[in-house]
């Protein structure tokens, strides 16, 4: 007889999730990542659209990666557009998207995910025991926000990065303040991360292909090809040509593969998996003292590899701040012509790849978009890995299959709303 | 001891220096290409060489857009109350690089909020406070004090005041707190000579006429022309373009309308009572209980403002409450313009 | 004015009454003093900390030194906190503000006070004045419109003034109790047979009644300087400096509340508006 | 005296304006003092309770069973309020002239039609936060005025009354489109003192004359969008109040 296991509308993710596990004579049949994130039709109403009106829509399809949203939609735009920025911009660009990587993370890592390892529901509940780190962490989550804030004009759903540049830039005034706010984000960062790494995950394992950016001595955000481990490269551009799309009856997402119909997985890890060797300096030593080893095939090291972030990217927003410090930005915004073209941009959301696509028409109108989520990209990998986990918790015959399995999911850190925009015109 | 004294450029960044040490210094910087006044540490920010206006007037440092009036605590049954006063009280402040036009409405300011009833937080600023002003060598096209009465010479409302003569500032003495910072900085100063004032005078004079190749009605003279025309269908139209932006007032140097509101702590248990800025385009601002607003109609609430400029001010204080400079003009998106407005009611 | 007119005095609410389902008396003992010193028809600013202040008439006796009295209706933030709070609370008090009715010219003079639900609040100290100084005064008649029965406030002033003074009520709509007339203020006006050369006309209530009656009082022969009212108008700060209650050139916190009619009449703005 | 129950409850959204509250950083903490937060699913709150006194809703109503779930909290709660943009105009004001139903569309789950409706064309809403996404501050106001039993009113400006004292420049003078000028205030005029132009995302504010806002972009040679337009229809342009 088929049993089916429901986590219903599971807590502590961005958005709305169940997760089915269809279980037929003690063997798991079936997996579904059921998205019920009401559908945002984003796409399509950015059809028609003015090229500069894009940016403020696209942010809004999620409040947790609103920034690298902006970003990335700028930048798809500038390539439709031609449009080359001078490196201090890009430097910037990259500050705002590490900005974003921030504030998410912390609120992944100990809002979301440690709860889990206390044995608590909530962060909330933690506050009687841990509230020192409670409060840490409140602050690196303000600093997170004030460094987005000064780069960007507002914490979440940032407003300055546009077509050519950005609005406004920040004085040197703000820029030596940003520093000074990444330098306290690094110190302050340290104990809370190691308490990461030495949390002990359920032991499990099982390969699959990680596709991320991939850098040449740098984790990169916002440039770069796109390595799939074991298989080599592609250009953004051809994203088409190596992922593609599922439509499932149970979802409001779309569910992706790569070519081959293969899961493959995004984000923390895979970037780690694939760019482990240039990890910041801070960030390796740490990893070392932990002994935490990448490639790593088990998905719940993706927190280990969100928490290394935290530091890595605390330093490269260091870096960042000091190089603008050095020469700053000269123009805030290049001059360009409006004509018809198209563009890709490929980057890494806190949660993995993301691809934004549009084709404008001479007047600077949208009449593609495409908008490719990392959780959407999760999504088949994360049913596969529901399928084995369970399969060995069945096994084992663990009680609590239930909040084993739901740490799954939290681990993935999954973001629905991003991921729910699923439409077919007729 | 003269009525006039002359200082070069260079004297002056010492006197900036001096005024620094003495006093906080409000003047006129640059940002941006904008001017715009705030508080300086530094005789390089200061910009004194600026054209037409500020976007905020100098009222922002007599009446605060913000202002806390006092704090609260509440503790069992009983409540202290901590003035705000005492903080406002005896800070000594330099205002630099104010125009005619925005001394006088200081002028008018203090005719309003220190009568019968006096604003103890705004009697004290000024009480603290040098106005060092600086005539216009170059209107913009928004100015008309020379309609209003009230520039581009100013009749007094200055401790000291400035004219730029080139190479070095011809400054006049207005009272004796200014005769008292040229008397300390005497290394500074010379005497002015007669070539030297009448310099000011015919500089003065091009720019008065400069600002009357406007064609204006005398605007101190329109009350019976307003008075007239209350019912006017010019109104209505204003009132079809008005936005109820409420922007015109807050850069009105004149303009003192204002909130008052509480704001508690969390817990409730302290709080401070605010005074904000207000407008009286707000459909809010004349909003009783049951809802009932007096004025609803936008057109009744663009007249209210015209109207106190323009004919309530002659009732209230005696004069017209519009300095000319011309703010309201340059931010009104709708391009509503006072001048204009009172130049069609003297012609209807 | 001593030291900082914006800051209150402290006083504690030592009585509440309650009139009607919304409306209350409270009994202010002022930290100090006690009472005030006021004419009738002067308001106060009543501050209930974290809430606000709002501005209320004196509604006691002037007579009376060691409290004065507000009677409120509820409606809003601060209303609904000084309800909340009742005895025992701490409030602030500014004041007293503007002006009141014109005691002295009115004297040896008829009076037909109207009043409006609780527009009746600013009557009750002249009320009270002119008892106590009864032969100053020649016929005095009141006539107070409520909403319905449960809305009649100052009951028992009522019974105890009717002792003195002509004291007619009625209400817009009655009820199964309810035996004497229903209507709005002004239906009372009709059976009022004065000497409109010898009488002043004090009104208080909402903008609606001020303006019927108003004109009702023409009708009867009423001079514009013997027609006089109270007004309302948000006011924040009762000192002429915060410009909500500004009418034509006049401030009603300062050059009112209680007007003439010939003061008002001539403003650009009009002062009675429906 | 026991402390009001709050719940915070999502809708279909972005969830921004949740984060906004997270961002509240120390004063959440400060705020969870006052009150007991009895369910919140992205904090993974979820305690058995009967009544709430506070309920926060974030997002719009994209289906029936959101509908369903939404009137069941309405039942249970003594005070609701809208969270963000989503909840108090179904994100419309950012989607501007966008057509719902227009949308010819294949939805998943059984879903016959598009929709994305705010709570209020369901439900009584006691209190708007407007904004998208929110300012914290603004319901960290709300938030403290309903602990005290005070009624929470918004901003009665609009976002060109905080532009001008942040001493910003008019975009509209550099043929920029802004609509600030129709637009409720209260979010500090963040955008424009970013350079960029208000695009109404705290909805139309209460005395909007978007007659004369599309008369000004016409005098300055801006295009005058569709949805101006649109909205000409809807509020006529004119007065209300
Ligand atoms: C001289 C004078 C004397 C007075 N005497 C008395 C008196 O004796 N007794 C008495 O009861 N009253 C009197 N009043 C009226 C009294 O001042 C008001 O009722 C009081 O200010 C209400 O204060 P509140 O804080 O309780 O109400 P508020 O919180 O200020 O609310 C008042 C009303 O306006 C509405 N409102 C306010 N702002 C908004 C908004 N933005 N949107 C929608 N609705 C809004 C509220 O819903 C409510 O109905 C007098 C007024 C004046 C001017
Ligand atoms: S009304 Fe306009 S021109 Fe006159 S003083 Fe005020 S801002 Fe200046
Ligand atoms: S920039 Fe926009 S918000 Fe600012 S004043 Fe101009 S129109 Fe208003
Ligand atoms: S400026 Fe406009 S778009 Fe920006 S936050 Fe404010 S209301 Fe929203």
């Amino acid at each position: 007889m088929a049993k089916e296991v429901v986590l219903e509308k599971v807590a502590r993710i961005e958005g709305l999730l169940n997760l089915a596990v269809v279980i037929r004579e003690g063997r798991v049949a079936e997996a579904r990542a059921e998205a019920l994130e009401g559908t945002r039709l984003l796409e399509r109403i950015l059809l028609g659209r003015d090229y500069e009106e894009v940016p403020d829509l696209a942010s809004r399809m999620c409040g947790v990666c609103q920034a690298i949203h902006r970003v990335t939609s700028v930048q798809a735009l500038e390539r439709a557009l031609g449009v080359e920025l001078p490196e201090q911009l890009e430097l910037l660009r990259e500050l705002v998207a590490i900005g974003g990587h921030l504030q998410s993370h912390i609120l992944h890592l100990y809002f979301f995910v440690l709860p889990d390892f206390m044995g608590r529901s909530s962060v909330f509940e933690l506050l009687p025991s841990h509230e020192p780190l409670i409060r840490r962490v409140l602050r690196l989550k303000r600093i997170a926000n004030a460094i987005t804030e000064i780069v960007g004009g507002r914490a979440v759903h940032p407003v300055t990065p546009v077509v050519g540049g950005f609005t406004s830039l920040p004085s040197r005034l703000k820029l030596e303040r940003a520093l000074a706010l990444a330098k306290a984000f690094r110190d302050l960062v340290e104990e809370p991360v190691r308490l990461i790494l030495s949390l002990e995950a359920p032991e499990f394992e099982r390969r699959t292909a990680y596709v991320s950016l991939r850098g040449d001595g740098e984790i990169p955000l916002l440039k770069g090809p796109v390595a799939v481990s074991g298989r080599g490269e592609f250009q953004p551009h051809e994203y088409e040509r190596h992922i593609r799309y599922v439509t499932e009856s149970y979802s409001m997402a779309r569910h992706y593969t790569l070519s081959d119909g293969s899961e493959y997985m995004v984000g923390a890890l895979a970037r780690l998996n694939n760019n482990y060797h240039n990890l910041s300096d801070g960030a390796r030593e740490m990893a070392a003292s932990f002994s935490v080893k990448f490639p790593s095939y088990s998905p719940f090291d993706n927190n280990r590899a969100q928490a290394l972030e935290l530091v890595h990217f605390a330093e490269r927003a260091i870096e960042i701040l000091d190089a603008l410090l050095e020469s700053p930005p000269g123009r805030a915004r290049i001059g360009f012509e409006v004509h018809e073209g198209e563009g890709v941009a490929v980057t890494e959301a806190p949660r993995g790849l993301l691809i934004h696509h549009y084709r404008l028409d001479a007047r600077g109108r949208v009449t593609l978009a495409n908008i490719v989520t990392p959780t959407a990209q999760n999504y088949k990998n994360l049913e596969a890995d529901a399928r084995e986990f369970v399969t060995v918790l069945l096994k084992q015959g663990v009680e609590d299959l239930e909040r084993k399995t739901e740490m799954l999911i939290r681990a993935y850190d999954p973001c629905v709303s991003c991921s729910a925009r699923f439409f077919r015109e007729h | 001891m003269e009525r006039f004294v002359v200082i070069t450029k260079e004297d002056f960044t010492v006197l900036l220096e001096r005024l620094l040490g003495a006093y906080q210094v409000i003047a006129p910087v640059e940002r941006e290409g904008r001017i715009f006044l705030s508080y300086v540490s530094d005789p390089a920010e200061v910009n004194m060489e600026y054209k037409g206006t500020t976007l905020l007037p100098p009222k922002r440092f007599f009446f605060p857009e913000v202002e806390v009036l006092f704090t609260y605590r509440v503790t069992g049954g009983r409540v202290e109350l901590y003035d705000k006063l005492e903080e406002v009280r005896g800070a000594k402040r330099a205002l630099l690089g104010v125009r005619p036009c925005d001394i006088k409405s200081l002028e008018i300011l203090d005719k309003v909020l220190i009568g019968e009833y006096k604003d103890p937080y705004y009697a004290a600023r000024r009480d603290g406070t040098l106005i060092v002003g600086l005539t216009c060598n170059e209107p913009d096209e928004y100015c008309f004090c020379a309609f209003t009465g009230s520039g581009p010479q100013a009749s007094g409302g200055f401790d000291l005041l400035m004219t730029d003569l080139g190479d070095r500032y011809l400054v006049e003495i207005g009272s004796d707190k200014g005769e008292r910072v040229v008397n300390l900085n005497l290394d500074l100063f010379k005497p002015a000579s007669k070539d030297e004032v009448n310099e000011r005078e015919e500089m003065l004079k091009r720019v008065e006429a400069e600002i009357r190749r406007q064609e204006l009605p005398d605007l101190t003279k329109v009350y019976e022309a307003f008075a007239k025309n209350f019912d006017a269908e010019l109104w209505l139209e204003y009132g079809r373009r008005c936005l109820a932006c409420g922007k015109c007032n807050y850069v009105c140097p004149t303009c003192r309308c204002f909130d008052v509101y509480d704001e508690p702590s969390l817990d409730g248990s302290s709080g401070k009572r605010v005074r904000v800025w207000d407008s009286c385009h707000f459909l809010s601002f004349t909003r009783v209980a049951g809802g009932k607003v007096f004025r609803s109609e936008r057109p009744s609430r663009v007249k209210q403002r015209i109207y106190h400029k323009y004919c309530y001010g002659v009732d209230e204080i005696g004069e017209i409450e519009c300095v000319g400079c011309g703010r309201c003009i340059k931010v009104c998106p709708a391009g509503i313009d006072i001048r204009e407005a009172a130049k069609r009611v003297v012609e209807l | 004015m001593r030291g900082n007119p914006y800051l209150p005095a402290l006083a504690k609410i030592v009585k509440t009454r309650r009139e009607t389902p919304d409306t209350a008396t409270f009994r202010l003992e002022i930290e100090g003093s006690g009472g005030l010193e006021f004419t009738p028809g002067q308001f106060i600013e009543v501050s209930a900390f974290g809430y606000g202040e709002a501005p209320f008439s004196i509604s006691s006796s002037p007579l009376e030194r060691s409290y004065v009295e507000v009677t409120v209706r509820r409606v809003g933030n601060v209303t609904r906190a000084l309800f909340n709070m009742g005895e025992g609370g701490v409030v602030g008090v500014r004041g007293p503000f503007g002006r009141g009715w014109p005691i002295e010219e009115m004297k040896g003079q008829n009076l037909l006070m109207i009043g409006g639900g609780i527009g009746i609040a600013p009557l009750r100290p002249l009320i009270e004045y002119v008892i106590a100084h009864r032969n100053s005064f020649g016929d005095v008649i009141l006539l107070y419109g409520a909403r319905t029965p449960k809305d009649i406030v100052y009951k028992e002033e009522l019974e105890r003034w009717r002792e003195h003074i002509d004291v007619r009520l009625t209400v817009d709509v009655g009820d199964e109790t309810w035996r004497g007339r229903t209507g709005v203020v002004t239906v009372l006006l009709d059976d009022v047979e004065v000497d409109p050369r010898e009488t002043y006309s004090v009104q208080c209530g909402p903008p609606i009644m001020i303006y019927f009656v108003t004109r009702r009082l023409v009708e009867m022969g009423f001079t514009d300087d013997r027609i006089l009212f109270s007004l309302e108008r948000l006011m924040k700060c009762g000192m002429g400096f915060c410009g909500h209650c500004m009418i034509g050139g006049k401030y009603v916190c300062r050059d009112g509340p209680v007007f003439k009619y010939s003061e008002v009449k001539g403003l650009l703005e009009p002062a009675l508006v429906r | 005296m026991e402390k009001p129950k709050v719940g915070i409850f999502s809708m279909s959204s972005c969830e921004g304006c949740l984060v906004q509250v997270l961002n509240l950083e120390d004063k959440i903490l400060e705020m969870m003092r006052s009150v007991e937060l009895v369910d919140c699913r992205l904090l993974g709150v979820k305690k058995s309770y009967d009544r709430l006194d506070i309920a926060i809703v974030e997002g719009a109503v994209m289906s029936d069973e959101e509908e369903r779930e939404l009137r069941e909290i309405r039942e249970r709660s003594k005070i609701l309020v809208a969270l963000g943009d989503c909840a108090c105009h179904g994100g419309r004001f950012l989607f501007k002239d966008f057509k719902f139903d227009s949308v010819p569309v294949d939805l998943p789950r059984g879903l016959k039609s598009f929709r994305a409706d705010p709570l209020d064309k369901y439900v009584k809403v006691d209190y708007y936060v407007y904004g998208c996404p929110i300012d914290g501050d603004d319901f960290l106001r709300l938030f403290k005025e309903l602990l005290m039993g005070k009624e929470y009113r918004p901003a009665p400006f609009n976002v060109c009354a905080e532009c001008v004292l942040k001493d910003n420049e008019c975009l509209l003078d550099k043929g920029i489109p802004c609509l600030g000028p129709i637009t409720r205030g209260g979010c500090g005029a963040v955008c424009p003192t970013s350079g960029r132009r208000c695009i109404g995302c705290r909805g139309l504010a209460e005395d909007a004359n978007v007659d004369s806002l599309i008369e000004i972009f016409t005098k300055r040679g801006i295009e005058v969008p569709e949805y101006l337009w649109e909205l000409k229809k809807q509020v006529g342009g004119g007065r209300r109040g």
